[in-house]
Order: structure tokens, then sequence, then C-alpha cells
């Protein structure tokens, strides 16, 4: 059914969820901490208003709470706190380069595609109103890692681990109107302990590495200066 | 009862007349390159001579080197013991079949490469390991040789085999054509002639049986010449009782004994002179061409096992 | 019942309690003290479960069946000797490394956390419950792999927390399609992760979409398996987390990985008809299990390369499991049960020759035997057990694997073996000169509490010698829980 | 009251004596009599209940409650385990006499081997044999298979501060896995087609021809690898003289057999229908390892090593027999077939005695002598007379000489090759008398090869000090040697006793017993008929008894008899580096069979300083390997080396890589989906 046949809310509904996924794009270029820090917020921002629509439309009160929940959480309080960790660590200045932005980001449109041309059989099954949606958090769930993989600094994985939970997030809301609430509540209660512990490891890295970029931690691996060691068979 | 009787006369005849042949051979050799011959019975007067002179042993021989003598004259005498000599079917001949033959010379030429080494000279050893290279090679020919006979006889068993060809009548077989001049090259090298080896001189660097016998005297060396004499009638008897078996007595009457005898002493005069006249021509090879004239015995042995195999019996 | 719930709480008071004393010296006693209670709440658990079958507890929040109540018992056993060996072993660690009172506080703390999740992560009926279990564990983990703060742990524990955590997202995205699934065929949504009301309704679920689920599934908690190519954090978390950590990951974690993978085979096997996602395992497996032979050949650190090996047995199982059939699933569930106590074993051992030798290089290990008999064959023995000679019991269930294999895919044993072979020769020739030959000069043996390494093996050797009627009808009903017939 | 009491209380005694010695390092004693007591007891168990069974025939079956659940463990108890189980006792009890007197060696050193290690390895090395034979099902026999495996492992390793023994031992347990794994997957063959573990559901499999082969050739690759044929060799020379003498002697003269058990059971029992083609590959392989065992065995100087290579020399004989009998079978002429298989059996009972016996004595003189390298001794008859006189029995024997044990065995192989003729194909009838040259080929060299280790090493004067001061060894060594020697030779000289006991295996697996062999009665062995062959060792034996008493009473008369020194060509003294060395001995046969061996010389001679057209010294340099080694092992080495390498790219340390790994999984594994 097209969009015009939808009501208004649903349209709206459809537009956040367009909106999630261009901030997805929007970190995927960022390249400096504090308005990828930013980035992320509007997207836990935008995340909890979708919530908040699809509850509304769908009449499931339950999801005022999750949207609430992942308000607070990924919208307030880690951004605050990474915002906190970039300051006290130094480095909300800092920004990296990434190499061949563009084709990162075409890399990411190609995702879309992808993760849309997989969903379709599921998408075909759901009479919900919210089903194209799919898509999008399964492509923002990709796009997460793509962040995690064209970043060096340890904080931008962090963010591109967090907006993977986001994807996961969208997709328990949209595809089947939020899971259950126990199972919500221990989603939410280790993404916090996460962001804890990332806080943890950015100073523990700073002590061992005195850096935060990830490509210094290779020293764990099989290359070759192992063949040296390799005793002759017999 | 008669039969063992008769084995033992047989054995019996077999070793005193060893050295007769061996007289013969030196004698129409010395005839053939224009020399003095000794006398037909020259060697038994050297064998009793040495029965009658003391020994005289190395300080480092043990026992091994007294027993030697003995053990390497009951082996060779076990295998004139075995191989019909003027009549067939004779107990002794079932005690023993051609393998064992070959097995009781193998035990003779161990325990003589042992007495080489026991001494601890550089000879002995040399001789030792000489002779064990030689019979190693001479050894699967040997059997090769055999073995064609015992395929076409279907036996092992020596009097057997004689029996087949003298009651197969004249058959030519080119197997056998093979199997005959293998045969007599191997003879010629296991009992040390030209060119394997020469009896006749005490040269260092070429000889292999002397080199081992070089500390032997007395009874010992008597022991040890009569065996090899005994060894080389063993072989030729074996050639001509095998190849041309006519004559040999298949009955025990005195008549057929003595056509038996008189067949026989015929044969090893024959193949005297054929030995005789083989190492006239032939010269003494060096030690690291004797593998060559091995391998190519063993080829003529496998030739006659194939052509046995293809020509004779591919029809069943 | 009680049991049941006792299982769950031990630990969590034991989080507690070591929480707020943990940086006493006694707290390796409490420590054992808690896995033991908890291993006796597990028997209990398993006596009763033996007795009256399968119990589903009120509300339907956990579930006990003849599967999983095996890996709860072997999970509390593994703990509580792990703990036993933990007590001396950090003891010296503290003298050695200088632990601050503060980590070995985090360290008790955390290892009861992490023996909770394990337990809630067997016991819970949950499948969502269940995801939420294994992300727990591993941030129940990841501080202790980095509890030395050198510069390689921090980077293991890094790689091990990013890797898992991307991981075990995917597995959250399966279970959610899953969910989706389930949510249009069962009523109640809130049953609708259930597993047991999943595995009653699995064959109206949505093929399609369960098989989408169950590719995020498996590379989720495949990740948590160790499957090549998604392994990578494994040999780093072994090799740099303190030897208990490891013995415990290598001998508890990856099972409960492999036992949520397994879950979801059901699952999916119950709704498709085609045995796509056996396939699928099977590939991994085979995978997994060569590829980790060939690395044992290059290892230079003796706990990488057990880790390694642990790789490569969990391949093993997956390939077993993935194959399914009644004999394939018995042999990988007692390949479960023997690795996880050899391995455990062998990291124990291994703990205490890098103790001896003051460095986990496989280059400066030396002639244990001669500095300390019974370390040196304790390792040597161990890893003629892990290697699958008999009469130890991972013979047992590799002789098993390998004639399934044999009657479906008669060809697929000769690369099998080929890959027995290699990993053998890669764990021996680093093993020998570690074991046998001349010590350097100076060194010398340590306090070392080999009773879990005895106990372990001694109980691997009999399970290879014969397996008791109790333990066997347990996983004859496992197996006809998994592969629908018991083998013969 | 059955033959498996008896077994069971064989192996019930190797598993104390392994318990037993686990008290050894405290009390040292405990090894040296306790256990090894125990072993010789359970020696005497296991003959008796192998002759039990042996004469009378039948299978005694039973199953322990041990192994897998829905299966206990099968053992059952034939005349063919039987026989093989009068090997090992005969072996065992032998080693236990010995054993306690070569422990001294290990006693008295300054550095002390765990005795534990040694006794409790023994003791399961040689319960794990029992248990192979015992086996009744696919997981039994595997589990004692390896666990025999392993204890010997042990036992090789067991002086392991030298690198050399750890890369033995390395080497030999991987080889032996391998070939575990190649005999289970056999077994795994059957087992799938006649779908049981059991070897009663493995008889009744019916395989297609091709199954069938492919079963063979795992089996026989298997039990090949264990039993040291070529090119499988490459370990027995490694591991077998590493070990103590007393476990080589275990090693070489029963391990081995028990692997030849497994191939003979596998073959002739298991696999059902036989194919002329195992036959002829057997039988090939089988020459080839005589030949080239012998005469890498020749190039050796080192004494045990030596040994080890004549043991792949008779495996080889063996399996030759065996091949034969396969063939013959195959082409239904069982008559021939069962001489062959009897021929086999024979020399794996002959092998077993005069290679225990010369591995003893090697024991022997390296206790006395602590020389191992032939080049260093010498002269050892006048110091050790027994030991000297019972090695110069086992060389007669394994030299293939009459009347001794070795020779009856070579003559039925012979006997055996040349039934040819009854084959219908002319290939089989051309290749089996070649065989049988070949077989003559390495029993002539053989016969070089011991003259030279015993006059190398008895003979001419010592070359070294230790052999100088070497003395006898204590009683108990020297029964254990006197006993094999005495065996050798009773089953040499009554072997149509020896053969009429066997009969009653070829009744089991072929269904009938040796036709006419003993028909002559006990004076008389005539394998087919009187007529095609016949051989009385007896008299042969009485013959060479009177020439003993002539000799004796000779020596008795003691005529007269002068010492002199020996002829030296003129140099003074003859002293004992004038003699010919192992090598020098073995150098026309080098020079002959040159491309056999990778044989690096090399010749360094300095001038002399004063006058530079003079040699001062001369170094001689000899190094020969093993042509397979480098031709087949280091290769593979090498290319899992390389593999290994390569796989080692992707751990590239580098978290972004791990990263995309999962990300192209996940996306690989969504597009193979969808």
């Amino acid at each position: 059914m097209g969009l015009a046949q939808l009501d208004l809310f649903d349209q709206a509904m459809l537009l956040f969820a367009a909106l999630v996924l261009f901030t997805s794009f929007v970190m995927l270029a960022q390249v400096r901490i504090v308005p990828l820090i930013h980035a992320f917020a509007w997207q836990g921002a935008l995340l909890a208003v979708a919530t908040a629509l699809v509850a509304f439309v769908s009449k499931h009160p339950h999801l005022y709470l999750s949207a609430g929940l992942g308000f607070g959480l990924k919208a307030l309080l880690i951004p605050w706190i990474l915002h906190r960790l970039a300051v006290r660590l130094r480095i909300h200045h800092e920004s990296e380069s990434i190499k061949h932005p563009v084709l990162v980001l075409l890399g990411g449109a190609g995702l879309v595609v992808f993760s849309y041309y997989v969903t379709l059989p599921i998408v075909q099954l759901s009479e919900l109103t919210t089903r194209n949606t799919i898509a999008v958090s399964q492509a923002v769930v990709l796009l997460g890692m793509l962040l995690m993989i064209s970043r060096n600094k340890a904080v931008a994985q962090v963010i591109g681990f967090m907006s993977i939970e986001n994807g996961l997030f969208f997709a328990a809301v949209v595809a089947t109107y939020g899971m259950p609430m126990v199972v919500e509540l221990g989603i939410a209660f280790d993404v916090l302990v996460a962001v804890v512990l990332f806080g943890v490891f950015f100073f523990q890295m700073r002590e061992s590495i005195d850096s935060l970029d990830v490509n210094r931690l290779n020293r764990l691996r099989e290359v070759d200066e192992a063949l040296s060691e390799a005793e002759p068979r017999q | 009862m008669i039969g063992w009787a008769m084995a033992a006369v047989q054995c019996l005849l077999f070793v005193a007349t060893a050295p007769l042949f061996a007289g013969w051979i030196k004698r129409v050799k010395c005839r053939a390159q224009n020399r003095a011959a000794p006398s037909l019975f020259q060697p038994y007067r050297d064998l009793t001579k040495l029965l009658r002179k003391g020994v005289v042993l190395a300080y480092d021989a043990s026992w091994i080197f007294r027993a030697t003598p003995y053990v390497v004259f009951t082996t060779t005498v076990l295998a004139a013991a075995v191989v019909p000599l003027i009549a067939l079917r004779l107990p002794t001949s079932a005690i023993a079949d051609v393998i064992v033959l070959v097995g009781f010379l193998g035990l003779g030429r161990f325990f003589l490469a042992l007495a080489g080494m026991d001494i601890g000279t550089a000879f002995g050893g040399m001789g030792s390991s000489r002779e064990m290279m030689i019979g190693a090679l001479a050894e699967p020919v040997l059997l090769m040789t055999v073995f064609t006979l015992a395929m076409s006889a279907s036996t092992t068993n020596l009097s057997e085999a004689v029996s087949f060809t003298l009651h197969g009548g004249l058959v030519i077989r080119p197997s056998f054509l093979f199997a005959l001049v293998g045969l007599m090259m191997v003879a010629v090298a296991e009992t040390g002639r030209i060119p394997i080896d020469n009896p006749a001189t005490h040269l260092e660097l070429t000889m292999v049986h002397e080199a081992m016998i070089l500390e032997y005297s007395g009874r010992y060396l008597a022991l040890l010449e009569w065996a090899s004499m005994i060894k080389l009638m063993v072989y030729f008897v074996l050639i001509a009782n095998i190849f041309a078996p006519w004559g040999i007595a298949s009955t025990t009457t005195p008549t057929t004994l003595a056509l038996g005898v008189l067949a026989i002493a015929l044969k090893l005069m024959l193949l005297g002179i054929v030995l005789v006249l083989w190492e006239t021509v032939m010269a003494k090879m060096r030690l690291f061409r004797v593998p060559q004239y091995l391998g190519f015995a063993f080829l003529l042995s496998l030739l006659g096992m194939l052509t046995h195999v293809i020509l004779e019996s591919g029809g069943h | 019942m009680i049991a049941l719930w006792l299982v769950l709480l031990v630990p969590l008071t034991g989080v507690v309690v070591l929480a707020l004393i943990g940086q006493q010296r006694y707290a390796g006693w409490l420590n054992i003290g808690f896995t033991g209670a908890a291993l006796a709440a597990a028997l209990a658990l398993a006596y009763g479960v033996l007795e009256h079958g399968p119990l589903l507890s009120s509300g339907k929040m956990l579930h006990i069946d003849a599967f999983n109540v095996y890996l709860v018992v072997l999970t509390a056993f593994v703990g509580f000797t792990t703990a036993i060996f933990s007590r001396p072993y950090m003891l010296h660690e503290v003298e050695r490394r200088q632990l601050s009172a503060r980590r070995m506080r985090l360290y008790h703390a955390m290892y009861q956390g992490f023996m909770f999740t394990m337990y809630a992560a067997l016991t819970t009926n949950n499948i969502g419950i269940l995801w939420v279990a294994m992300e727990g564990a591993t941030l129940a983990t990841v501080l202790l792999v980095s509890l030395y703060r050198t510069p390689e742990a921090v980077e293991a524990a890094w790689k091990y927390f990013i890797l898992c955590g991307v991981g075990i997202a995917q597995a959250l995205f399966g279970t959610i399609l899953v969910y989706f699934a389930a949510a249009r065929v069962i009523s109640s949504t809130d049953e609708a992760l259930l597993w047991d009301v999943l595995y009653d309704s699995a064959a109206r679920l949505e093929p399609t979409v369960l098989t989408i689920a169950f590719v995020f599934l498996l590379v989720g908690y495949g990740t948590k398996v160790g499957l090549v190519p998604l392994h990578n954090w494994l040999p780093d978390a072994h090799s740099e987390g303190p030897t208990p950590m490891s013995a415990i990951l290598s001998g508890l974690l990856l099972n409960v990985a492999l036992y949520a993978l397994v879950r979801m085979k059901m699952l999916v096997d119950g709704s498709l008809d085609s045995d796509l996602a056996g396939h699928l395992m099977m590939a991994f497996g085979f995978l997994s299990f060569t590829v980790a032979g060939l690395f044992l050949h290059r290892s230079r650190d003796i706990k990488r390369m057990f880790s390694y090996s642990s790789i490569e047995h969990m391949g093993l199982m997956t390939f077993a499991f993935g194959m399914g059939g009644a004999l394939a699933t018995f042999a990988a569930l007692l390949h479960m049960t023997v690795h996880s106590l050899t391995k455990s074993a062998i990291f124990v051992t291994v703990g205490h020759a890098a103790q001896i030798a003051g460095t986990q290089s496989i280059e400066r290990i030396r002639g244990l035997i001669r500095t300390q008999p019974v370390v040196g064959w304790g390792l040597l023995i161990g890893t003629i057990a892990i290697a699958g000679f008999p009469p130890f019991g991972v013979f047992t269930s590799e002789f098993l694997v390998l004639t399934a294999t044999m009657k479906a895919w008669p060809w697929l044993t000769v690369p099998l073996l080929v890959g027995l072979v290699i990993a053998f020769a890669g764990l021996f020739r680093h093993l020998q000169p570690m074991v046998y030959g001349e010590p350097p000069a100076g060194q010398v043996a340590v306090r070392a509490n080999m009773l879990p390494v005895m106990v372990h093996l001694l109980l691997v050797l009999w399970l290879g010698l014969a397996i008791p009627v109790f333990l066997s009808s347990w996983f004859s009903e496992a197996t006809i829980l998994i592969a629908g017939s018991a083998p013969q | 009251m059955s033959p498996l009491v008896l077994a069971y209380l064989a192996l019930l005694g190797a598993l104390a004596s392994a318990a037993l010695s686990l008290g050894a390092e405290r009390y040292p004693g405990l090894l040296r009599y306790g256990s090894f007591a125990l072993l010789g007891a359970s020696g005497i168990c296991a003959v008796l209940g192998g002759a039990w069974v042996l004469l009378s025939g039948g299978r005694h079956s039973a199953e322990l409650a041990l192994g897998l659940p829905w299966l206990g463990w099968q053992l059952a108890f034939d005349p063919l385990s039987g026989f093989f189980l009068i090997i090992v006792g005969l072996l065992v009890g032998a080693v236990s006499l010995y054993g306690p007197g070569y422990m001294r060696g290990y006693l008295h050193r300054r550095r002390r081997e765990s005795l534990v290690a040694l006794g409790t390895a023994t003791g399961l090395f040689v319960a794990g044999m029992y248990l192979v034979l015992l086996a009744a099902d696919a997981f039994v026999f595997m589990v004692a298979w390896e666990l025999m495996s392993v204890a010997s492992y042990f036992l090789v390793a067991y002086q392991h501060q030298h690198a050399a023994n750890r890369r033995a031992a390395l080497l030999y347990l991987l080889m032996a896995h391998v070939g575990a794994l190649a005999i289970l997957l056999g077994f795994g063959v059957l087992a799938a087609k006649g779908n049981g573990f059991t070897f009663e559901a493995m008889r009744a499999a019916t395989l297609s021809p091709t199954w069938a082969s492919i079963a063979f050739a795992l089996a026989f690759f298997g039990y090949g690898m264990k039993a040291g044929m070529v090119p499988l060799h490459v370990w027995l020379p490694e591991a077998h003289p590493v070990a103590p003498s007393h476990i080589s002697a275990l090693m070489s003269g029963v391990m081995l057999k028990v692997a030849i058990y497994g191939l003979v059971r596998f073959c002739f029992d298991l696999l059902g229908e036989l194919q002329w083609q195992w036959g002829m590959t057997v039988l090939v392989i089988g020459a080839a390892s005589a030949l080239l065992g012998v005469l890498y065995a020749l190039m050796q100087h080192d004494l045990k090593r030596l040994l080890a290579y004549h043991s792949v020399e008779n495996i080889g004989i063996i399996l030759m027999g065996l091949g034969l009998s396969i063939i013959f079978l195959a082409n239904d002429h069982q008559v021939a077939g069962i001489l062959a298989m009897l021929a086999a059996l024979y020399h794996t009972l002959n092998h077993a005695l005069f290679k225990g016996l010369l591995f003893l004595g090697a024991g022997a003189v390296l206790h006395s002598s602590h020389e191992a390298d032939l080049n260093n001794m010498g002269g050892l008859i006048r110091r050790m007379p027994h030991t000297a006189l019972y090695f110069l029995v086992g060389c007669l024997a394994i030299s293939g000489l009459p009347p001794l044990n070795g020779f009856v065995s070579e003559w039925l192989t012979f006997q055996a090759t040349l039934q040819a003729p009854v084959l219908a194909s002319g290939v089989l009838r051309s290749i089996l008398p070649v065989t049988a040259a070949v077989l003559a080929l390495s029993a002539a060299l053989a016969a070089a090869c011991f003259v030279k280790v015993y006059g190398v090493a008895f003979l001419g004067q010592a070359r070294s000090r230790h052999t100088k001061r070497a003395r006898e060894v204590e009683i108990g060594m020297r029964a254990a040697m006197a006993a094999l020697a005495l065996l050798c030779v009773l089953f040499g000289v009554f072997p149509t006793t020896v053969i009429g006991a066997l009969g009653s295996i070829p009744l089991m697996l072929v269904g009938q017993g040796p036709p006419s062999a003993t028909t002559e009665g006990w004076l008389w062995l005539t394998p087919i008929s009187p007529e095609i062959a016949s051989y009385s060792a007896p008299l042969v034996a009485l013959a060479l008894v009177a020439t003993a008493l002539v000799f004796l009473f000779v020596r008795w008369r003691a005529l007269p008899r002068r010492r002199a020194y020996p002829w030296e060509c003129g140099f003074g003294e003859v002293n004992p580096r004038m003699q010919y060395t192992a090598t020098a001995f073995s150098m026309p046969i080098r020079r002959i069979f040159a491309p056999v061996w990778d044989v690096e010389e090399r010749i360094e001679e300095s001038a002399d300083s004063v006058q530079p057209a003079q040699v001062a010294s001369i170094r001689h340099q000899l190094h020969i390997h093993d042509r397979s080694w480098l031709r087949i092992y280091e290769p593979i080495g090498r290319l899992v080396i390389t593999a290994a390498r390569r796989v080692g790219r992707i751990q590239t340390g580098s978290i972004h890589a791990y990263l995309v790994y999962s990300f192209l999984t996940l996306l690989l594994l969504l597009w193979v989906v969808t």
C-alpha cells in the first residue's frame, strides 16, 4: 500500500525512521569526536520519538516506557557520559582522517540496498504498518558495523557499537512492537554496563598505550615472525 | 635299510673321490698350459700331509676359529649326501631338497667368514667381506636356476627332479639351456675359480677364499681344502646329473649301479675339461666386475624362468 | 525447584558478598565455598531432574530438561574445581605481579558474576534472557581479561569486548527476528520468546524468517563459540587473562555459547524441512577444526596454543551437532563434557607451568618433568588426553564422531583425520620440549595444587573406559531431545 | 575354567605390575623384583592360555561392562589370538627374567630417570598388547591399540635428555597415530556396512569390491605403518634403538607382530572375500621391505639401529608370506594358500624369538661395555662367552641358516612361491619366482650383515677401552637369552610339531588345516607332499651334533697345538686398528647397491707440513641417509608448515580486520540463504 493511504502518524513515523537512517550516515561521515557524539545523541532522540509514535499508533502503552527508556539512555545519559569522557581524556578536539570517505558512504548506501533486499521476504510477511522500517533498522545495524570498521578512535568505535544497539532497538520496536519488558530491561541494563566498561577501558588504554588509537592494538597476532621460531618438524 | 646303506656308500664315495676330481682338473689344466702335471692323486698326498702336521693358532683365535673347519666340512658333506651321484631315490635325498642344500653351503660360508674375522687381521676381514658379497649375489642366481628346474619338474627334491628329466626323455627346453649356463657361472663363482677368484695365488689384493683361510694350518687346513674340493664336485655333479641325467641308476641292481658310476665319471671328466678351458681362456676379474658377471648370470636364470613360464607352461 | 533457584541465587549472593570483602586473603576460600554450594545445588537439581524429569518454573521463567541440566552440573563442577585451583594461584599472582586488593575484589566478584550468567543462560526459558545472559558473561569477564593491565591484556580485553559485543548484537537481531516470526503465530506475545512455547510451535514458524534469523544467531553465538573466522578474540582473551579465567572461558563459556546455538538450531530445524542450519554448522565447524589445527603449529604462547586447541574441539562439536543424527549428537554431548573437563585441567596445569618458568613463551618453558614431575606429567597426560588418545574420554567421542561421519559422509572422514593428525602434531611438537629435557638453571618448583587436574583427568579416564549409566541415560535423553532418537 | 581365565590373569598381571611400579621411586626393589615377577607370571599365563586355545581350537567370547553404554567391551579368544598371545607371552617372560639385571644400569646413575614411568609404561604396554589380541570389537581394539602405542611412546621418550630421542619419540607417536586413524577408518568402513562395531557384525558385512578394497587399503596402510613396512618404516629405526634394550626387544619382537596380527585378523577373518590384487600389493611391498630393510641394515654401525632395520626386513618376509597366501586363496588354491599362511605365521614366531634374543644380546653388550657402536667393539667373545654363544645362535637364526628356526620359515616361503605354476595367470606365475629371488637375495645379504655384526662385535680384538673392560652379564640376563636361544633351536629342529600345532589357525580362517605337512611323522616336514619337497631338520641337527662331538673329542684329546702371532705382512705388531671395521666390511655392497641410499662421503687429506707431497692425515666422513625420508616425509612436513604460515596471515592483530571478517561472514551468509 502506498504512502498516501497511511495516516499522518504513520507517515511521520516513517519520516523519523528515515531520519534515523540519515543520522547513521551523518555519523559515518563525521570525523570529529564531539559532533559525532551529538549525532549519536540525535539518533537516540529520533529513535525515542519514533518509538513513541509507534506506541501511539499501535496502542502499545508499554512502548511509551521503552521510548522513555531509550530517550533517557541513548539520547541523554550515554552521550553525556561519552562527552565527559572525551573531555576528561582531552580528545574532544581531535578529529581523524578516514581513508576514502566517499567510498565509505557509497558502501553505506549499498548496505541499505542490501538490507532491503535481505529483509524483503520478512517485509512481505508482516502486516504491521511499520514493516517497511525493518530494512531501515537492519541498515542501521550494518552501518554501525561499517562505522566501527572505518574508524581508528576507540570512542568512535564505541559510538558505532552503540548505534548498532540503536538499530536493534529500532528493529525490536518496528518489527514486533517491542520485546517483552523483562528483555527490554535486560538489554538496557547490558547497554548501560557496557558504556561504563567502555569508559573504564578508555582509561586503561590510555595508561597502557597512552593513546586511544585502536591501530596501536596489534601486538597479539600470528603473522610471520612466528615462523622464525617454528622449529623444523622433525 | 639297504637304501640307507647305499646312501652311506654313495656319500662316502662322493667324499672320497672329490680330491680325485680336483686332481683331474689340475692335471688337465697343466696339460692345457703346457706345464708338467702332478699325478692325479696329488691332492690325497697333500691332505694326508696336512693331516699329519701339527696346528699353529693365532693368539686371538677363539673357539669359532677352531670349530669352523669341522662345521664347513660337515655342511659340505651333508650337501654331498643329498646330491644324487650314481643312484636315485636314496633316503638321504629326502633329508634335504635343493633349497636346504643351498642353506648348507650358506652355513659353511657363514662360519668360514666368521673364522676369517676371528683373528683380527686385515686379510681375514677383507676375505670375509668379499666372500659374503659374492655369496650374497650368487645365492639368488643359484636359486633362480634351481627354481626353473623345480618349476618344470614341480619339485625341489633333487633326485625327483633328476628322475623327471631322466624319464621325461629327450625334451629340448630353452629354459634349461639358460639355467645351465647360469648355474655354471654361479658354480665358478661359488667355488672360487677364475675369473672370480684364483685358488692358486696368494696375491693380497685379489684373494678372497684364500684370505679367509690364511691363518689355518695342519688338520684344519686339510679339512677346509677337502671341503672345498667336495663343494666343487657337488656343483659339477649337480650340473651333470640335472642337465644330463642319462646313465644314473634309478634301480639298485649291480649293473645299473656300475653303469651309474661309469656315467658320472665320464660326465665329470668332460665337465672338468670344460672348466679348464674356461679358466684358461678367462682372466681374473677386478672385484667390482664380479657384480656384473653375476648380474649377467642372474639375467640368464631370469630368462630361463620367464621362458619356462611363457613358452613351456603357457598352456595349462 | 528450590535447588533450581539456589543454583541462581548462590552465585548472585556471591557477587554481592565478594564485591564487598573480596580483597581479603580468605576471599579465595569464600569463592570456593560459593561455587561448592552452587555445585551442591546443581547436583540436587540434577538428581531431581533424573527422578522426575524436566521441570518448568512457575511463570515459565526457568526451564530444565535433560540437555541443559547436565551442562549446569558440568558448569558447577568445573567452576568449583577451578575455584579450588584459583585460590593459591591468585595468591601467588598477587605476590608476583602486585595485583592490588581492589583487583582481587573485582576478580572474585566477577568470578561469581560469570558463574551466575552461565547458570542464567543455561536455565532460562526465555531466549531473550539467554541473550542477555550471554552478553552479561562478556561484561563479567572482560575486566578480568585486562586484570593485569599490561598493554597486551588491555588490547586482548578490548578486542574481546568489541568483537563479542558486535557478534552478540547480531544474535540479538536474530532473536528479534525469531520473536517476530513467533509473534505472528503465538497468541500472547509475552510468551513468544519462551523456549518451551517456541519449541512446541516451531513447526508453525515462518521458515524464511527463521533462516535469516539463524544466520544472525549463528554469527552471533558463533562468535562466542569461537568459530573461524569469528574466533579472533579467543586466543587473545585466553592468553592474556589470569589462568583460572582461561580455564572457565574454555571450559564453560564456549560450551554455553554452543548450547545456545544448538537450541536455536533445534528451533530452526523444527521450522525448516531442509537441514540448512545443520549444513551451515558443519561448514563452520569443519573450517574451524582445520584452521585451528594449523594455527597450533604456529603458536609461541602456551596458553594461545591450548586456546587454539579449544577452537579446534569446538569446531569438532559444532560439526557433530550440525551433522545431527543420534550417534553424532551423542558424541558431541560427550565431547562437550570431556573437552571442558580436560581443557580446564590443562589450563590449570599450564598456569603452574607458566609460574614455574616465569613466562608463557613456549620457547622458554623447558624441562618441566625434571623440575616438578607432577606438573610435567600432568601437562603431558592432559595433552595426550586432549589429543584423543585412549583410554581417555576424548577418544571415545572422537571415535563416535568419526564413525558417524563414516556412515553419513564417508568422504569427509579423510580431511577430518588429516585435521586430527595435523592438530596432534602441532600440539606435540611444542609440548615435548616443554615437558622433557633438562630444565634451565635455577628453575624451581612452585606451590601447585594439582588436585583439580587429577580429579578432572580421572573423570575423563573413567568416561573413556566406561560411561556410567546415569550419565549415558542423560546423554541419551538429551540426544532424543535434540536428534529425535537415541543411539544404539 | 576356560582359556579366557588365563588370558584375564595375564592381563591382570601386566596391569598389576604397572600399578606396583608406581611405588618404584621410593623402593626401586619393588620394580626390579615385584613388577618384573608379575610380568613373568603374566607371560606364563599368556603362553599357557594361548597354547590351550591353539591346541583345543574354538572361540571363547566374553563381554566386559566397559566401553560404550550400548556396547560393552567384546573379547574373543580363538587360535589366532592364542598363537600371538604365545608369542607375546614368551617374550614378556624372557624380558621379565632380563629386566631386573638390566635395571641396575639405571639405578646407579648420577641423574636417575623415573623408574615409575619405566615400570608403569612397561606394564601398560604389555597389557595393551594382550588386549589388542583379545579384542573382538573395533572400539576396544582401538583403545588397546592406542594404549599400546602411547605406553611404548613413553618408553621411547624415556631417556629424554637427548634431543634425538625426543625427536624419535615424536615421530613415533605421530606415525603411530596416523596408522591408528587409518585402521580406525578401515573398521569404520566395515562398521558402516555391517552396522555394528563388533567383529561379528563386521564379518556379516557385505561389501562391494570397491569398498572392500578401500577398507583393505586403509587397514594395510595402518597396520603396515605399525609393522614398519617400506616406505612407512622411518619411525622404526629411530624409535626402537632409543628405548631401553629390553623394551626394544618387546617393541621389535612383539609389537610389530601385533600389527601383523591385526592385518591377518582384518584380511582373513573380517574382510571376507579376498582379492588377488591385494595379495599382489602385499607381496610386492613385502619384497621391497625385505630387500631395502636388509640393505639399510648393512649400512648401520649402531647395533640396535641395525637390528631395527632387520625388523623391517623380516616384516617384509612375513608380508610376502601373507601376500602369497592371499593370492593363492583368492584363486581358490587352498593348499598353497594355507602353506603360505603357515610360513608367514611361523616366521612371525621365529622373528619374535631371534629378534628378541638379538636385542637382549645387544642390551647385554651395551650394559657391560657401554658401547652401542660396532666400530668400538671387538673381541667380546672372550669377555662375554655366554652372551657370545647365544648371540651367535640369534645371528644364525636371523640369517636363515639350517638347522635353526629362521631357515624353516624361509624354506616354507620358498616352497609357497614355487607353487606358482598352479596359478592361471601367467603374470603371477612369472612374478612369484622373482619375488622368491628377492627373498633369496635379502636372506643372503642378511647373512652378510650378521657376519659383519658378529665378526666386528664379538671376534677379533677389542677396539676401545670400554670393550676391553667388558664383563659377562649377570645370571638373569643370561638365562633370558639362553631360553630364547634354546627356543630358536627347538623350533628349528622340530618344525613338524610346530606346524601341526598351527594347524588350527587355517582351520579357523580358511576352513581346512594344513593337508599333508605332517603326514610323514615328526621327522619329516613335507609341506605339499614328500615327492615335491621334504626337509628333515632333526637328521641335519643330528649330523651337526655329531660334528660337535668330534670337535669336542678332538679338543679333549688336545692334539698338538701352538700359539703364534698371525701373519701381519711384516709390520711388527697386529693392532686392533688394522681390523676391518663394520663400515669397511659393508663397503663392497655399498658400492654395488649405491643408488639405494643417499650416501654422502667426504675424504679430507691434509698435506704434511714438511713435504707437501706427502699426506699427513686423512679424515673420512660417511653419512648414509634414508631416501624415503628425503623423498616423502620432509616434503609433507614443509607442506604443513607452509599451510600453517598461510593460515597464520588471517590473524593480523588488527581489530578492523577482525570486524571485517565477521561483517563479511554475515553478508556472505545472508546472501547465501536469500
